[in-house]
């Protein structure tokens, strides 16, 4: 079957507006309605979004399905779509946990329903994109735009505190966002052009490349989030309704990796390298200091908040280590693992905190509590939760089997070329982040029923036990075989690393 | 015989599969139908397995099934590698496993999880299946973090019980710590090698012998010592090596059937079978064979103590386990991976049999693990009588058990041994016999002989376990008895186990000279009777025999007069009290201050929401100047002229 | 004889005037009225003084459209005043303070 | 051609604005809608005579003093649709209050005439005119609600201040024709650029007309009258003020300083930047501390003229096209949010306060996603117009090598995102207080629908009006 659509456009906009039909048809009808429109919505465009992956070709490191239509014309401003092998995955992702957000807030919402599905909607075709946009305004633009969506969900359906946490999750977000639009800028007085293949092969300065990298740093440091500017985060996920959560950790937190992929490394070379040491600090603090935090958290929200935080540390720590890596193999073959795990880990996060986020979404609904000591005992009402959650947190963990395990073992594996003290503190994320899991799985879901509210819990239902299996499903998809998830960005991530590798500083002097 | 393979490893799994997802189309007796079954089609193709490479001496087979993924230039796949050492630890594995298995029916049998506990246990042999047969390190730290994974749902099997999800976590918890050093260590592989594969990591080592590795700038570490320390911590951590023991004998908060298979039997020698796999690498430092030997020694010595001082009938087996263990490990840093390896296997079927004979004895008790309130159970449960006494025999090393040529064998290799620390290594080794024969027997004497010290009730209703218990009893009282005398031929003085292990030259050697004395089971036994382990051995037992049944009042005066070193190992040397006061209070402390005073105080008090309150203030501020009076503005605009002027016409060259 | 910055001088100097007449009355809002004319007054002079010693008429011509335009803008100036007045019955500079922050 | 048919659309806007006087006056009272119908249909007219002729290149009348260019008929085009569109949110206001406004609109018109006349000017007396003839009825409107403490208040505030600095801007006219000799822009141009012994007093005398355009785009420390007037102000006459003669201003400060100063384009480059930086800054921090919306839009205009100033200041061509785009872009959210308020207004109340908007997305999440719409866009974020007023005057200052100056007006731009948020989140997340749905007529409903959509629309293709942009500054390219 062959359709003459051009695919990612249809991927983006269809949901969007979906979304907005969603918004403007169903406030008088019922609510029912509004939902299962939602969900066959997202449903389609999960579909369309496989078939980019049937179309793919796993040989090349081009950009496929491009489409470029001018925009601006006055200043040659493209309306330039296409992925490669980076992106595909996370696309993937994004469609797919739209579904189960949808799904998600099925029953449990049950204010203002079709502004909900239609967020939802609208932001799935704003994240699908950014990881599709090819010209960095046009990323700009997606990028910002999702601020939106997410900035109503949370603050309409969120917690007590939302309007302090929302406002701050988009004055951080935008605050980094917008010193990128002036790197933009910048890039373009240099490239003449927003295209993105432009703006990397623009020759630039070290010291050039040291502000733009700071510059961009800002703005996706602070989506990752990286360690200090993460604060945000669990502020946001704390208050936000389940499918803001999920949505959050699955996918927005990857949109930072994504950034330091197509932007950082390859436009900022040599700053990336001369800065590579401060960025492996962070991201080790970020695995280490947040696990510790983690650790003294009494909220399960929060946990897995902080979790997320210090999972995404690898994916930082994966990205920047490949110079060191370099230097101590000399094999620039040994970085593409480190930067595939890193890729790796962030497909994984997705699906692990998204579950997990889903898990205390489960237990929210019933008992509206998140504290910790609210639970205990829930093995005993709930036991397919239980195991459900035992599997989602022992991916958290990094277990083997599981694909949370993929994206660690690579990144440890690599990083310890580059040096043994880097692999050393990131592998502390094997106990501390055994800790901080698993002692909130035992007071949570272990031990005898403290409280009368647990005692009359009632085992999830056949809806979010579809959510969940479809989850664990991936999840041990991946972590038994993440051979075709790599595979997917070989050719891409070779492709980066030879841009990586290329000094933009040598070129120019020879010019 | 790679379909073979896939048979035994997926038979397991099925039966875990279908017991566990199952529900009640299963139903308990399908639950556990399926899984013995599985377990047992299990064993049964293990030993044709077995026949086949190791009787058979067909070569080794190395294969890989699928390609895990690729990355880096570098090829992760799984698959099998099939030879003398995989295909005896199969047969032992899957042979403890179908034995619990069928003891579990009997043991568990009123228990409402009965099919969650078939499906974690068979999980459990597809876990341990996969580590033994894994044909590289991907393929063995998924089998070893799955095995950590089943242990943590077993400890944790009774999840009401605050102890045992105490010890779970506990025990989850230390072995991460193991897999950290094991984790750094096959990263070491990687880096050293390019590979992960068994076969062309092992082709490859020899050449790297000399590379070094810096940590600290300017002290160079030899590669091979650095990359085996790490392996090594990882199997620290699964074979309870002392200070990563602590967990091991909280596990025993688990079922008594997992006591046997998981912490005697089999998960926990896995890191003496991994070392013993990795002995191409080991052999290359004898730094870390040195590490390996006293930490060994360290821990048969200091751990057979501890078991002197406990009262909970599993836990005096628990200690007992690990000091075994200690042995074991003290084999392999003595180069002895075959004596380690033999004494794994004897060690499997006798300390198997004494957990389950000791389950026995609980489910005769109600469930009270407290030796003080047993007593002369010998008349009430002579089966299970008997079998104890034929694996406290072979955990004593009696001559003729199979306990006593493994250890016996051990003994010999470690005092032969010219590994730095071998002498301590000895003699830690030696003493412990008698700790082993004194606490066997003190554990025999409280249990089976003597008062009887029960209430009444429980005296009333004690009888003999039922048949599924007992014949699992009997199955493995038959091989800790025979065992020994049949494998020690080939095992200690043969090629038994062929390419499987690497000595390196001088070890060789010394292997070979040792082999040379081979002259049959009887020269041995009778060899064995004059040697010093034997009468310490019996030493231990005539202490025992003196006191706790002869004068019951030894032990008390005994205690009182040596009060602090009571103390200490009632404390169990303070290895709980520290790492709850340092490791998971300091790092609950630490994150709780990080927490408050660098997130919530620093970044967003003073970062982030001062910033937004300095805005705030200033908002405030220049808002006094807006002050409604005209006048105000006027001058306002005034001001703004003059200074524009002051500014510009003033620096104007005139 | 008069030169063209003596005029200057005046004219700046009852601009001066006038400005400093807008921001330190603080009474009468009448005043204010009279200070406006007064620095359109200080313009003209400059524009008239330039026009002549510029030999230009355009300057001349500006003067009358100001003149002019003054007198719309006192106009509209006292209009707005008996509006204000008729409101709060006072037309005191210091009064006018509803609006502030 | 005869200097009378460039001015064709002046002439009649002037007749239009006599005419609805007259038709005030005498039927006014009985038929409230004669009186706007032909303000309308006659600023209908008047556009349509514009946008029959738009000249390709410059013309000038009257001996100079006018001047016909596309900047100009660009200009004309977007104040004349601006002050329509406005008319059908007085026309709402006064309805809901039933008091007669005839007045309003031939004032409008009286002040749009002035704009056109700005905007055309060649000549400091032409620019003097219009300036005038603006402000004067701009006065007037603000007082015309003659019961209004407020208004009266505000009014006389604009009337000193404003004489104040048309003063100055005079003074300053005064002082280049001593030194030039001319009152011509374009023999201004010539002769500002050869006279450097001069140049001190040129300066001097480009302080205080920079003093005049500054009060008049209400830029710190110029600004002060901008939030009285605003919140004093009847809300259909902020709004008035709020669009149209923002872009005038633009116009004059483009007339004064690239036409005729351009030889000072080095100072009053400097000059701009220290505008501009106040503005921002005082804007947008002074902005978070309202609590009434109009007086919270008012400090926010501060602040967004001077990110306007941010692009004229580079002195180039894409410079001004990136102000122009900027304050069109501006003039027509800034239409918006106000007609939002004129919509949730009633008899009895201004719906003026922030805390009016509560809940605003329940009672009505039609005008509360208009208004979500125009707040971000006002506070930059994609995928609205506002974002694009921002990039393109960011990517000029940054192609003019201030990158700190983008970098600081990003900042700001952050600070200001603040209380554009806190409008969001009053009306989305705050429960309603009243659960009333508001009130309106079909016709302002329509309008305000039309205008939000308009800021996403022009968000999603920016790309007509930027261009429209480009093209009427190009004539600059020349003197770069």
């Amino acid at each position: 079957m062959q359709l003459d659509l051009p695919l990612l456009s249809t991927v983006i906009w269809l949901p969007i507006l979906g979304g907005l039909w969603v918004i403007f048809t169903g406030s008088g009808r019922r609510e029912r309605s509004v939902r299962v429109d939602a969900l066959v919505i997202s449903i389609v465009v999960f579909a369309l979004s496989l078939l980019l992956y049937r179309d793919f070709d796993l040989s090349t490191a081009d950009m496929q399905f491009v489409e470029l239509k001018p925009w601006i014309a006055a200043f040659k401003i493209n309306y330039h779509l296409g992925i490669d092998g980076i992106a595909l995955p996370l696309i993937l992702l994004t469609t797919f946990t739209t579904i189960l957000v949808i799904a998600a807030g099925w029953e449990v919402i049950d204010q203002r329903v079709n502004q909900y599905m239609g967020a939802f909607l609208i932001l799935e075709g704003f994240m699908v994109g950014v990881f599709c946009a090819l010209d960095a305004l046009l990323f700009y633009v997606f990028w910002e735009a999702m601020l939106i969506p997410m900035f109503l969900i949370i603050g309409i359906w969120g917690g007590p505190r939302r309007v302090y946490a929302t406002v701050k999750f988009f004055l951080y977000t935008f605050m980094g966002s917008v010193l990128m639009l002036v790197a933009l800028l910048y890039l373009y007085t240099q490239a003449h052009s927003f295209a993105i293949p432009d703006l990397q092969a623009a020759q630039l300065t070290a010291v050039e490349q040291q502000w733009i990298f700071i510059a961009f740093l800002l703005a996706f440091a602070v989506k990752v989030p990286m360690w200090p500017v993460h604060t945000w985060l669990p502020d946001a996920h704390v208050e936000a309704p389940t499918g803001g959560s999920v949505v959050l950790a699955a996918i927005m937190l990857k949109m930072g990796g994504y950034g330091f992929l197509r932007f950082s490394l390859p436009i900022t070379p040599d700053a990336s390298a001369a800065l590579d040491g401060f960025m492996i600090a962070l991201s080790l603090i970020a695995v280490v200091y947040i696990g510790l935090v983690a650790l003294a958290q009494q909220d399960m929200k929060k946990l897995i908040a902080y979790s997320s935080i210090s999972h995404m540390g690898f994916v930082t720590l994966g990205l920047f280590a490949i110079f060191d890596i370099f230097a101590g193999t000399s094999d620039w073959q040994a970085a593409t693992m480190s930067i595939e795990g890193a890729v790796a880990q962030m497909i994984s996060h997705g699906f692990v905190s998204g579950a997990l986020f889903l898990c205390v979404g489960v237990l929210y609904d019933r008992l509206h509590s998140r504290q910790i000591n609210d639970y205990g005992g829930v093995a005993n009402t709930m036991p397919k939760f239980a195991a459900f959650m035992l599997l989602f947190a022992m991916a958290n963990t990094g277990l083997p089997g599981t694909s949370g395990f993929v994206g660690e073992f690579l990144i440890i594996l690599s990083v310890f070329k580059a040096s043994f003290w880097y692999a050393f503190t990131a592998a502390t994320t094997l106990v501390i982040g055994a800790a901080y899991t698993l002692w909130m799985y035992k007071r949570v879901v272990f031990g005898e029923i403290r409280h009368a509210k647990v005692a009359a819990l009632t085992d999830i239902n056949a809806r979010e036990a579809a959510i969940l299996t479809s989850l664990a499903a991936l999840v041990l998809l991946f972590g038994l075989w993440p051979a075709p998830l790599l595979d997917m960005m070989h050719a891409s991530v070779q492709h980066l690393v030879e841009q990586v590798a290329q000094s933009k500083l040598s070129v120019a002097a020879h010019e | 015989m790679k379909e073979l393979c896939l048979y035994i490893v997926l038979a397991p799994l099925l039966g875990a599969l279908l017991a566990g997802l199952g529900g009640r189309a299963v139903g308990r007796a399908g639950s556990h139908w399926v899984t013995i079954l599985g377990v047992g089609i299990s064993f049964a193709l293990s030993v044709v397995v077995f026949s086949r490479v190791v009787l058979g001496h067909e070569p080794p087979l190395n294969v890989n099934l699928y390609t895990w993924l690729g990355a880096g230039g570098v090829d992760f796949h799984v698959g099998f590698l099939i030879d003398q050492l995989t295909a005896t630890m199969m047969v032992v594995v899957t042979f403890v496993s179908w034995m619990v298995h069928i003891y579990t029916v009997g043991y568990m049998h009123d228990d409402p999880g009965y099919q969650r506990f078939f499906s974690y246990i068979a999980l459990f042999t597809f876990s341990m299946l996969m580590l033994v047969m894994a044909n590289n390190f991907l393929q063995l730290f998924f089998g070893w973090e799955a095995v950590g994974v089943v242990s943590y749902l077993l400890i944790g099997f009774w999840y009401q019980r605050d102890t045992a999800i105490y010890a779970n976590l506990k025990a989850f918890l230390v072995n991460r710590v193991g897999d950290f050093g094991f984790l750094l260590g096959i990263a070491a592989v990687l880096m050293s090698c390019g590979t992960l594969d068994y076969a062309a990591v092992f082709a490859k080592a020899p050449s790297l012998a000399e590379t070094t590795i810096t940590l600290w700038s300017g002290h160079p570490w030899s590669l091979m010592t650095v990359t085996c320390v790490l392996l090594f911590v990882g199997a620290m951590g699964k074979s309870a090596q002392v200070p990563l023991h602590v967990w091991l004998p909280d596990s025993m908060e688990g079922p008594t059937p997992i006591s046997a298979l998981i912490h005697a039997a089999t998960m926990v020698t896995a890191g003496i079978f991994m070392v013993a796999r990795m002995s191409p690498l080991f052999e290359l430092s004898t730094t870390a064979l040195s590490v390996v030997l006293v930490i060994g020694g360290i821990t048969a010595f200091f751990m057979g103590l501890l078991a002197l001082v406990q009262n909970d009938i599993k836990r005096v087996v628990a200690y007992s386990t690990l000091s075994q263990l200690g042995y074991m490990t003290a084999a392999l840093g003595a180069s002895a991976y075959s004596a380690a390896i033999f004494h794994l296997m004897t060690h499997a079927f006798f300390k198997a049999l004494l957990f389950l004979a000791a389950g026995s004895v609980i489910i005769g008790m109600h469930h009270e693990q407290d030796m003080r309130k047993m007593g002369g159970l010998r008349k009430y449960l002579p089966i299970t009588w008997l079998t104890s006494l034929v694996g406290s025999l072979a955990l004593i090393g009696f001559p003729g058990t199979a306990g006593f040529f493994s250890k016996d064998a051990i003994i010999e290799a470690v005092k032969l041994s010219h590994t730095p620390g071998a002498a301590i290594g000895y003699a830690a080794c030696l003493v412990s016999v008698f700790v082993t024969a004194l606490y066997t027997f003190r554990l025999v004497f409280l249990v089976f002989h003597g008062q009887e010290r029960m209430d009444h009730h429980t005296q009333e209703h004690l009888h003999e376990s039922p048949a599924v218990v007992w014949v699992p009893l009997v199955a493995l009282a038959i091989p800790s008895l025979v065992i020994g005398a049949i494998g020690v031929g080939p095992i200690i003085f043969g090629d038994y186990f062929g390419g499987s292990i690497f000595l390196n030259a001088a070890h060789l050697e010394a292997n070979t000279e040792l082999a040379g004395e081979f002259h049959g089971v009887t020269a041995i036994i009778l060899h064995g009777l004059l040697q010093p382990p034997f009468w310490l051995a019996m030493a231990g037992v005539a202490t025992a025999w003196l006191c706790y049944l002869k004068q019951p009042s030894i032990p008390a005066r005994v205690g009182s007069a040596l009060a602090p070193l009571r103390r200490i190992l009632e404390a169990k040397y303070g290895f709980d009290t520290f790492n709850a006061w340092f490791f998971a209070g300091g790092a609950r402390g630490v994150g709780w201050l990080l927490w408050r005073a660098g997130d919530v105080g620093l970044i967003d008090g003073v970062i982030v929401n001062g910033s937004a309150r300095l805005v705030g203030w200033w908002s405030q501020v220049l808002r006094g100047l807006q002050s409604g009076y005209l006048y105000h503005y006027a001058f306002a605009m005034i001001l703004g002229l003059l200074a524009l002027l002051a500014v510009f016409v003033h620096k104007m060259p005139a | 004889m008069i030169s063209l910055s003596h005029y200057l001088i005046v004219g700046a100097a009852l601009f001066c005037l006038s400005v400093a007449g807008i921001f330190i009355n603080r009474k009468n809002v009448i005043v204010l009225l009279m200070c406006i004319e007064l620095m359109l007054l200080a313009v003209n002079l400059n524009f008239i003084a330039f026009s002549h010693f510029n030999q230009d008429i355009a300057g001349q011509v500006f003067v009358f459209f100001i003149l002019t335009v003054a007198a719309a803008e006192s106009a509209i100036g006292l209009a707005i005043l008996v509006v204000l007045f008729r409101n709060r019955r006072s037309i005191n500079v210091e009064d006018l303070d509803t609006l502030r922050g | 051609m005869n200097d009378i048919a460039l001015i064709i659309p002046e002439v009649t806007l002037l007749a239009v604005a006599c005419a609805t006087l007259l038709v005030d006056a005498f039927v006014g009272r009985q038929r409230p809608a004669a009186t706007f119908w032909c303000a309308m249909i006659g600023g209908l007219v008047a556009l349509g005579e514009l946008a029959s002729y738009v000249p390709e290149t410059v013309r000038f009348a009257f001996a100079g003093t006018y001047r016909q260019d596309v900047l100009g008929a660009v200009l004309k085009g977007f104040i004349l649709v601006l002050v329509l569109v406005s008319f059908f949110y007085a026309r709402e206001y006064f309805r809901k209050r039933a008091t007669p406004h005839g007045e309003h609109y031939s004032l409008a018109l009286f002040a749009t005439l002035g704009m056109m006349l700005l905007v055309s000017a060649n000549s400091l007396i032409t620019i003097y005119l219009g300036l005038e003839l603006l402000s004067l009825s701009l006065y007037a409107l603000v007082a015309l609600q003659r019961d209004s403490v407020k208004s009266s208040e505000a009014a006389m505030k604009y009337f000193v201040l404003g004489a104040l600095a048309s003063g100055m801007l005079l003074y300053g006219m005064s002082i280049l024709y001593g030194v030039t000799g001319t009152l011509d822009l374009s023999e201004l141009l010539i002769k500002v650029s050869v006279s450097d012994d001069k140049r001190m007093l040129l300066v001097f005398g480009l302080v205080f007309l920079l003093v005049g355009i500054a009060f008049k785009l209400g830029v710190a420390p110029f600004h002060m009258w901008i939030p009285d007037v605003y919140e004093g102000a009847a809300t259909p006459v902020t709004q008035f003020i709020g669009t149209a003669p923002k872009l005038a201003a633009f116009a004059m400060a483009l007339r004064l300083l690239v036409d005729g100063l351009w030889g000072l384009a080095e100072e009053w480059h400097q000059m701009l930047i220290v505008l501009a930086v106040l503005s921002m800054g005082l804007g947008n921090v002074l902005a978070i501390a309202q609590t009434n919306l109009k007086r919270m839009l008012a400090y926010s205009t501060i602040a967004h003229m001077g990110f306007m100033l941010l692009g004229l200041l580079s002195a180039t061509a894409s410079g001004y096209a990136a102000s122009l785009f900027y304050i069109t872009v501006y003039a027509l959210m800034s239409m918006g949010a106000f007609g939002v308020i004129i919509l949730l207004s009633s008899r009895h109340s201004e719906a003026d306060e922030l805390a009016d908007l509560t809940g605003l997305a329940r009672r009505s999440p039609w005008f509360g996603f208009i208004l979500l719409i125009l707040m971000f866009s006002m506070a930059g974020v994609p995928p609205f117009a506002g974002f694009w007023a921002k990039w393109f005057v960011l990517k000029e200052v940054v192609q003019a090598h201030d990158v700190w100056l983008a970098t600081v007006a990003v900042l700001f731009s952050l600070v200001g995102a603040y209380y554009y948020l806190r409008v969001i989140k009053i009306m989305y997340f705050d429960e309603p207080l009243q659960p009333a749905a508001i009130e309106g007529g079909q016709d302002i409903k329509l309008v305000l629908s039309v205008n939000g959509l308009a800021v996403l629309l022009l968000g999603l293709a920016p790309n007509a009006l930027m261009s429209v942009c480009v093209g009427a500054t190009l004539p600059y390219l020349p003197w770069q």
